[in-house]
């Protein structure tokens, strides 16, 4: 085969030596060692978007992405900002500047946006206590003395060898708690975990803030929210936030291409994420590199999708990707109508004072139908990663929401409330929050005196 | 049914004695040429759809042979093909019923052909790693038969006349 | 070299005269011709099953297949008996056995069954007059007195030259009313028109009967509910008939093969139903001919994927199939079930008295549920025709239930309804259903005094 033999440069098989010490962490240490790749790294600067994709700097508040949101997330940090992902490059400013930080936010949300992890999670220097520590007092400025990058060279390569590596502890502990041996892992497996430590789920483990995969279950939605309702719960971990409208506690989900893509069409065939998103292009003229310009892959489906599918015209292509997206964020967008409106159901069940047994269940299928569609709007692929996984977890959200607002119809008739007054609210108060249009005041549209806030003021946001 | 397969075995072999027997009494170079081109290959009817999958590919001015028999030494080459040659060939005139409907590389097609991509190529697959998978084509999937539509030719997208009932034309 | 040359026999290339009359429409008569095709043709005669196809005689009220549909389509004949589908071979044995026709049945139900339909359209056979004509008394001897055959090869061949041809007009009309350019159609077209004479949606036009399919506003299932909402409300045919539980006006889906292939991956990268369902077999050692014994691909894998998918085996390729069908069977499961909810809370609705505005919004929201996971069910493929649009449907589908149930819910409580009651009576009657071992007993348990039917009894079934 290809990988036995001998034919390529600074190959597994033909081990380089770098020269470079093995804690290197500067991406500004590989550049003339490797100045294509460097430079190709570097080309994650620009910015240039796709029909749902690419890296222009986005809210995802417009009213083209998702709209609903800071209802949605009404009570937490997600509901001040929230944007489109952009190139690696930016990982760390994004980090530095987005209003979800504040001052409790501890160490762990810099797992996956600086070089400096792996090394402060030694021993020698915080250890354990990387994940607990806080974010700007401590980690911040430990990581930016170590001269660290954003999502650099070292998180993926041996900075002696340039083997691929996987750096951060997540990864395998939550791999293994699934039983899936990743003992030997082949170079095409390699090509997906690289990402897999950061395009993820996760949690903060309670006691220590650490970061973990809740995968013991399996990768799908309903198997992802089995771990939460025991293992997670066992530990201590109830919630991420309580919501601001119905008090539910809920869950946040984030970025699970890893988790999604495996359960689908190209997964299943052993497809890995470098296939798509790390082309072999020709930078110089003369040699080949491995894209590092990470981005949508329709911006160059000459080289990532035409490889595999040559019988397809790059028009052919885009147009497949675009139909599947279209369908999926109609879908999309109708579920989170749907969640919206039993957020404020729930909300009225405990203005109304419903009994205390019913709204719990009320709020419990609240939170359960809002995973179901947010691990889907946290995906970032907008339904082509796994476009009928993706629709089945949309289904089963609109199911949960619908039986939430079935249940607090029941309740609040009972009480003599009057349902199309609650309806003409809802749709005041949503239409208030779409009319604002500064990104951080959206928010505060989606309570008022019909609906009041159900939470403490100022409870921060983690993740 | 171990039976019947020693006796193919024997039947095979006297086929390959008699193929190379064949070639190197036809013996000259031409000869030697002809039964590697895609000429060759095609006279017979199996070979019809890697035959004009091929044809319209960037590979089509190469002969089959170029990918499909060893390129390594002259011997291991015609021992290949003599091999190969009188499989397709015992097959195709004694064995017609058990030539499966559509027909797939074996292993040592695979090996063979994996060592000629990468003996062409060796320059582009030296400028960078080019070895994330088992074989080329498991990127390269078209290359130069896996069109999806390879059996498929012209004829099946020609506008045609036909006769559809009820269509308001009425052809 | 010799790429271009025939392998087939009779291939439309180089036109064959056959010396066969025009009309000819018995199988027996291409027998010696075409003694390949015609074996295999007769091939469809064998019954064996895949995990959820096949051709083994089944009920769909079977326990692993739909058991709720004796409620779902309760009051229709599809309540009677309805089962799987089968071989070619069996077309006109099985409709004439089928407890769904009646006395009252008419012509057009032969449609897709025999192959004297084309000459029973002619002018000087019964023309016009067929559609309407009663099937027993009429159109049924007339066919035998022809000689006909089930479904035959005069139905897509013109038995002179054995080019394709399609013989239902049905299929043109429609193709034209969405403005498709059917004009010249290529090869690879026919290889699919040719089915789509039958395996498509349809229902008959109020006046003269004639069989038509909805597709003047595109092919997806929400297309085609407009359709009937609009031009076939125009026409003056509101339903198929009245729920005899919701009371609600019901549409009954049918066989969207086409439609649904059309729209997904397959179809629109112009994969024909020919490749998957009548793929090349050398069959008798040198003679290829395309297999005339349709019935599931996954029973010749090799042949039928492999044409295609040669990178992936055939146990790869069959595992991709039963993951995306089992996704697909418990996500309609559960829209089946939401969808029998909303029957009965519609049926409470009316012995309870709400208002008639609200019955009537009501019974809208079920008849459109019910479209959209019945025309998911009535396709044969499980979801493999189309894995995202399947699931997009079941989506809509759980919604538009819930919607109907809560809006239910609203008007009970008013009423002083209990709705714990309720929900145990229609477990009540659903496991009645269940339990009940006479199939075309099942529909009985449906209705009971706590449920009473909704409908006069004995209106007729008329698909
Ligand atoms: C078969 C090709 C393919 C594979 C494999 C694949 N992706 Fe993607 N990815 C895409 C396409 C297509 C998009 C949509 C881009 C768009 O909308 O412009 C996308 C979008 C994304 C985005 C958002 C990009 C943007 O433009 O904002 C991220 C992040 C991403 N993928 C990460 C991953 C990760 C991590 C993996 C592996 C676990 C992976 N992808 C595997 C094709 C692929
Ligand atoms: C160390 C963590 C980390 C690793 C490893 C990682 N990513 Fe990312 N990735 C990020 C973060 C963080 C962002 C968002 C940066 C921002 O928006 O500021 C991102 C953004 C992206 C985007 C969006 C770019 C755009 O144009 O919108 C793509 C695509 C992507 N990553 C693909 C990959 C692929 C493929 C791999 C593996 C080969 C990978 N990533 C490995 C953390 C990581
Ligand atoms: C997010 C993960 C990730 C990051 C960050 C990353 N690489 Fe890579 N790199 C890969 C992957 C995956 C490959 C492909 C490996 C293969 O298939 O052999 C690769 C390949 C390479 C290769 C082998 C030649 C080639 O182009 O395929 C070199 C050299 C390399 N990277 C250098 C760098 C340098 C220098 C940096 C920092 C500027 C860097 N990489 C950052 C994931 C990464
Ligand atoms: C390394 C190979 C590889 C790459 C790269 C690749 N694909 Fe695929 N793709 C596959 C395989 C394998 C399948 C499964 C069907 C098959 O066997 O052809 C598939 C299936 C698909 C399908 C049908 C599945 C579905 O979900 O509807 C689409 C559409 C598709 N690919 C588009 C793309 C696009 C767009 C890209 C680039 C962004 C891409 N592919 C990159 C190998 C690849
Ligand atoms: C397990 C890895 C991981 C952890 C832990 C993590 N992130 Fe990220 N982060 C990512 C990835 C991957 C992206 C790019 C994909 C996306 O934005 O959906 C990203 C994107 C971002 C972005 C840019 C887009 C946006 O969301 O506005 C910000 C800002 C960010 N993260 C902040 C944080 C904060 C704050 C924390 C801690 C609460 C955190 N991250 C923890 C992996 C991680
Ligand atoms: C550029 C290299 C190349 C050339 C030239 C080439 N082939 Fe192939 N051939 C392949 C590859 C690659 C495969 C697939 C191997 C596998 O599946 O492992 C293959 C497979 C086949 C198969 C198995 C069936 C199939 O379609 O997969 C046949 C038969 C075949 N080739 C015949 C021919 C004939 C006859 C010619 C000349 C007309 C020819 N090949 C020219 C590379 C080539
Ligand atoms: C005498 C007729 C005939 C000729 C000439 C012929 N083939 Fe074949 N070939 C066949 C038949 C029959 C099979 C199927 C045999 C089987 O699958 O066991 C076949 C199978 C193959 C296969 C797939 C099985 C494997 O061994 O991997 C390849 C590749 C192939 N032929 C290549 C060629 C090439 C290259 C040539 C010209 C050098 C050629 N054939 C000439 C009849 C022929
Ligand atoms: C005998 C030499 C030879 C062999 C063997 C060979 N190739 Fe090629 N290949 C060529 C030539 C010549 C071209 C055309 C180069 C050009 O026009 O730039 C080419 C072009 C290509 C291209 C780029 C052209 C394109 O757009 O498709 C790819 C990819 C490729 N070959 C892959 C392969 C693979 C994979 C194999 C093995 C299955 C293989 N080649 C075997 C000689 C060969
Ligand atoms: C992981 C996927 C992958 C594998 C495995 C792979 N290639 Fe490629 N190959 C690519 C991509 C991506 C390109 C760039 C396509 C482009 O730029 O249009 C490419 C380009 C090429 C080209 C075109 C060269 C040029 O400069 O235009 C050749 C030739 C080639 N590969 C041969 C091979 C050979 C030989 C092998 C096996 C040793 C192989 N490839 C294995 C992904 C792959
Ligand atoms: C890409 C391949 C493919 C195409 C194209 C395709 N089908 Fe199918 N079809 C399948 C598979 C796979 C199944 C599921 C069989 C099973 O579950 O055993 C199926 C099932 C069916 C069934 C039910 C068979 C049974 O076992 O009961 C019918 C009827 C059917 N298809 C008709 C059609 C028609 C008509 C078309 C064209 C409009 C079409 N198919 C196009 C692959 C295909
Ligand atoms: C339901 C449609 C249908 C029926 C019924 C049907 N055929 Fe076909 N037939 C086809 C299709 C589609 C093809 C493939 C045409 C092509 O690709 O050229 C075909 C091909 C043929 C061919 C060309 C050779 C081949 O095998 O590809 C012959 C001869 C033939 N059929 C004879 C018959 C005979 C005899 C019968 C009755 C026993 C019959 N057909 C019934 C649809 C049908
Ligand atoms: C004249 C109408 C008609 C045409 C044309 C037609 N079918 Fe059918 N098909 C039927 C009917 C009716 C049945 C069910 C017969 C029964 O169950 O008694 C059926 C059953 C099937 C089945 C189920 C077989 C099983 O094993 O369960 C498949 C698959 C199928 N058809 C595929 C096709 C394909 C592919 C074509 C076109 C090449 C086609 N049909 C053309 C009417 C038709
Ligand atoms: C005539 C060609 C052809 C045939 C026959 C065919 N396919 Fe495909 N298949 C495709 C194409 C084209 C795609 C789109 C992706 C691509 O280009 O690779 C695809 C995609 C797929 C996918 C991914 C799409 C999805 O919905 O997840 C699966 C799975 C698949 N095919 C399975 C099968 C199976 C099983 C059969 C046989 C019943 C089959 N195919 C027959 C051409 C074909
Ligand atoms: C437009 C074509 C068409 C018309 C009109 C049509 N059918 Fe069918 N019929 C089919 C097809 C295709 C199948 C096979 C697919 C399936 O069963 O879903 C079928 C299957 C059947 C079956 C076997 C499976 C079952 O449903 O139990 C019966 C019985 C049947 N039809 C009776 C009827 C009756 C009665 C009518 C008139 C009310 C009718 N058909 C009208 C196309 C049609
Ligand atoms: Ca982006
Ligand atoms: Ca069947």
């Amino acid at each position: 085969a290809c990988g036995a033999k001998d034919t390529k440069n600074g190959s597994a098989s033909e081990p380089i030596d770098t020269g470079l010490p093995a804690d290197t962490i500067s991406n500004e240490a590989f550049k003339d060692l490797f100045p294509l790749q460097y430079e190709s790294f570097n080309a994650t600067k620009d910015m240039s978007d796709t029909k749902y994709g690419g890296s222009v700097p986005t809210s995802k508040f417009d009213q083209s992405k998702e709209p609903l949101l800071p209802i949605l997330f009404n009570g937490y940090g997600f509901a001040l900002e929230y944007n489109e992902d952009r190139g690696h490059v930016y990982a760390n400013e994004d980090i530095e500047k987005i209003a979800r930080i504040n001052d409790k936010s501890f160490g762990s949300c810099l797992t996956c946006k600086s070089t400096a992890v792996p090394q402060l999670l030694k021993e020698e220097n915080m250890g354990d206590k990387y994940w607990g520590a806080n974010f700007r007092a401590e980690v911040l400025p430990a990581a930016k003395e170590m001269g660290h990058s954003p999502i650099g060279c070292s998180d993926c390569h041996d900075p002696q060898t340039m083997e691929l590596r996987v750096t951060r502890p997540s990864f395998a502990k939550a791999m293994e708690s699934q039983g899936i041996d990743i003992s030997n892992p082949t170079k095409n497996q390699m090509r997906t975990y690289v990402c897999a430590q950061c395009h993820v789920e996760y949690y903060f483990e309670p006691e220590k803030k650490e970061v973990v995969f809740p995968w013991a279950n399996g990768f799908k939605p309903e198997e992802m929210y089995e771990y939460y309702e025991t293992v997670a719960k066992d530990q201590g971990f109830k919630s991420d936030w309580q919501h601001n409208i119905s008090g539910a506690p809920m869950l946040k989900a984030q970025h699970p291409e890893f988790e999604t893509v495996s359960t689908g069409t190209h997964g299943k065939n052993g497809v890995s994420c470098a296939d798509c998103h790390m082309p072999y292009e020709r930078s110089d003229g003369k040699k080949k590199v491995s894209s590092h310009n990470w981005t949508s892959p329709l911006k160059n489906i000459e080289a990532s999708c035409r490889t595999c599918h040559a019988d397809k015209t790059a028009e052919e292509l885009k147009n497949n990707v675009e139909s599947i997206q279209d369908t999926h964020k109609d879908a999309l967008d109708k579920a989170e109508e749907i969640s919206v409106s039993s957020h404020y159901y729930v909300n009225k069940m405990i203005t109304a004072k419903a009994p205390a047994a019913k709204i719990a269940e009320a709020q419990e299928l609240v939170r359960k139908a809002q995973w179901f569609w947010d691990i889907i709007a946290a995906e970032n692929s907008t339904g082509f990663h796994n476009p009928q996984g993706a629709m089945d977890s949309l289904k089963m959200s609109s199911e949960y929401s619908s039986e939430a607002i079935i249940l607090a119809t029941e309740e609040l008739v009972k009480l003599g409330v009057n349902v199309d007054e609650l309806k003409a609210e809802i749709e005041k108060a949503t239409k208030a929050v779409l009319a604002e249009t500064d990104n951080f005041k959206k928010k505060d549209h989606a309570t008022n005196t019909f609906f009041p806030a159900q939470q403490p003021p100022a409870a921060p946001a983690k993740k | 049914m171990l039976e019947k397969i020693k006796a193919i075995d024997k039947k095979l072999w006297v086929f390959i004695g008699l193929f190379i027997g064949i070639v190197f009494a036809a013996a000259s170079a031409q000869a030697l040429h002809y039964t590697d081109s895609a000429d060759f290959c095609a006279t017979c009817h199996p070979m019809e759809t890697a035959y004009s999958s091929f044809n319209d590919s960037v590979h089509a001015d190469l002969t089959c042979n170029q990918c499909h028999a060893p390129t390594d030494s002259i011997v291991s080459k015609y021992m290949f093909k003599a091999k190969a040659g009188a499989h397709d060939f015992y097959m195709n005139t004694f064995n017609v019923d058990e030539i499966p409907d559509v027909i797939h590389a074996k292993q040592a097609t695979t090996d063979v052909v994996q060592e000629n991509c990468i003996s062409c190529h060796e320059n582009t697959i030296k400028t960078v790693k080019h070895d994330a998978k088992e074989n080329c084509i498991d990127c390269h999937r078209q290359v130069p038969h896996g069109k999806k539509n390879k059996y498929k030719n012209d004829e099946f997208f020609k506008p045609g006349e036909y006769d559809i009932s009820g269509r308001e034309d009425g052809v």
